[in-house]
């Protein structure tokens, strides 16, 4: 299992805090936001702009890192702290 | 060291903090410290209220990152960072960074770069409330 | 104005004097402020203590020509400045100012210079206690 | 009468903290000065070095000003505030 977690401006569009995903194989971030954009389509603008980051288990992680079952995934609108 | 670092929900004070950085050190000369203020205009559109959300454990996570990268990059003895969550009204503070060095010069630079990059690197969000709603804010200088 | 600047024996806070600023304007979205303590060491020898002696009125009026020409050369919304006389110990609080922006940079620029002035023009001076007696001080970076 | 005032290693060196001058018509800070030196021969080295700055009712003053009857003149060692 790979937990998606969502922030901010992302929750409200997704509509949810976290969702659940099940891989039988490590996937890429770039596969994940596939995956993502198929079960959520309010999402596929925002995860094409770039301006979102993702995190893997608390660090950022580009579009060809591996994430397997375990991982938790941080999907990051531009932040807006300070 | 806890207690350099934190988000937490309640006010903080600038005191306390600085003193906490104090006693780090007796060769401390110049404490700089940057306070973010709720301000009650933003890019021309009055703000009635602030929420923040923040990715809990990732968000300390980048706060204690700044610390060490401060103390290996600048002349400085010590850093502190406070970020406040939740709902903040305006004229309250936001944000607070502590830099602590022998010499003032270090502790000015140390501490703009930490906002700087606090900005930049941390994992929190800002909601404006406005006449016409909430706004989650996209672009931050 | 006159909580805004002052020379006095005991000591302030931090807390106090922002919260005293921020009165000022509900525009202020950051205050940046310096803090200069008192160090154990001063160009390699041990310092027990410091004692500041000022002209009384002169001074005073040096800090406030200091806030006025700060209001009018940086982008800024208020400052302000004190300065402790009498003796001081090691860790203890010195000096204190406070520049408060709607943005960050203005109030890091003209919180930076005000101390760097304040050394150049106020008829402020120390004398540090050593091992071998109190020396005052003549040249300050 | 002018008054001069002496601060920190200056109080120390002329063994006072004040002193007064009578003075007939206005003088110059540098014969005030050199008035200085006959009077305190302590004063002669630090009122030659130019570290010591002066002030007339205090504001900032040079040389040449004029210093009358009434004025009060700081004698202002190296600064070191802050």
């Amino acid at each position: 299992m790979i937990e998606v977690r969502f922030f901010a401006m992302l929750k409200k569009l997704s509509g949810t805090g976290a969702r659940q995903y099940e891989v039988s194989e490590p996937i890429t971030v770039l596969e994940l936001k596939q995956l993502l954009k198929e079960d959520m389509p309010a999402l596929s603008e925002v995860l094409d702009s770039r301006s979102v980051l993702v995190s893997v288990n608390e660090e950022f992680a580009r579009d060809d890192e591996l994430v397997a079952d375990g991982d938790v995934v941080g999907l990051l609108p531009p932040f807006s702290g300070g | 060291m806890s207690t350099l670092i934190a988000i937490q929900e309640g006010p903080f004070s600038v005191d306390t903090l600085q003193a906490e950085v104090k006693k780090t050190s007796k060769g401390i000369g110049a404490l700089v410290s940057f306070t973010g203020t709720g301000r009650d205009l933003s890019k021309g559109v009055d703000i009635k209220g602030l929420d923040f959300e923040h990715y809990p454990g990732m968000a300390e996570k980048k706060l204690m990152d700044i610390r060490k990268r401060a103390l290996l990059n600048f002349d400085i003895i010590e850093m502190a960072i406070i970020h406040r969550v939740g709902h903040i009204d305006i004229g309250e503070d936001i944000v607070l960074i502590v830099a602590a060095s022998a010499h003032r010069n270090d502790a000015f630079m140390a501490c703009e770069w930490a906002i700087t990059e606090l900005k930049r690197t941390t994992p929190i969000w800002k909601s404006e409330t406005t006449a016409t709603g909430d706004v989650w804010v996209t672009d931050t200088p």
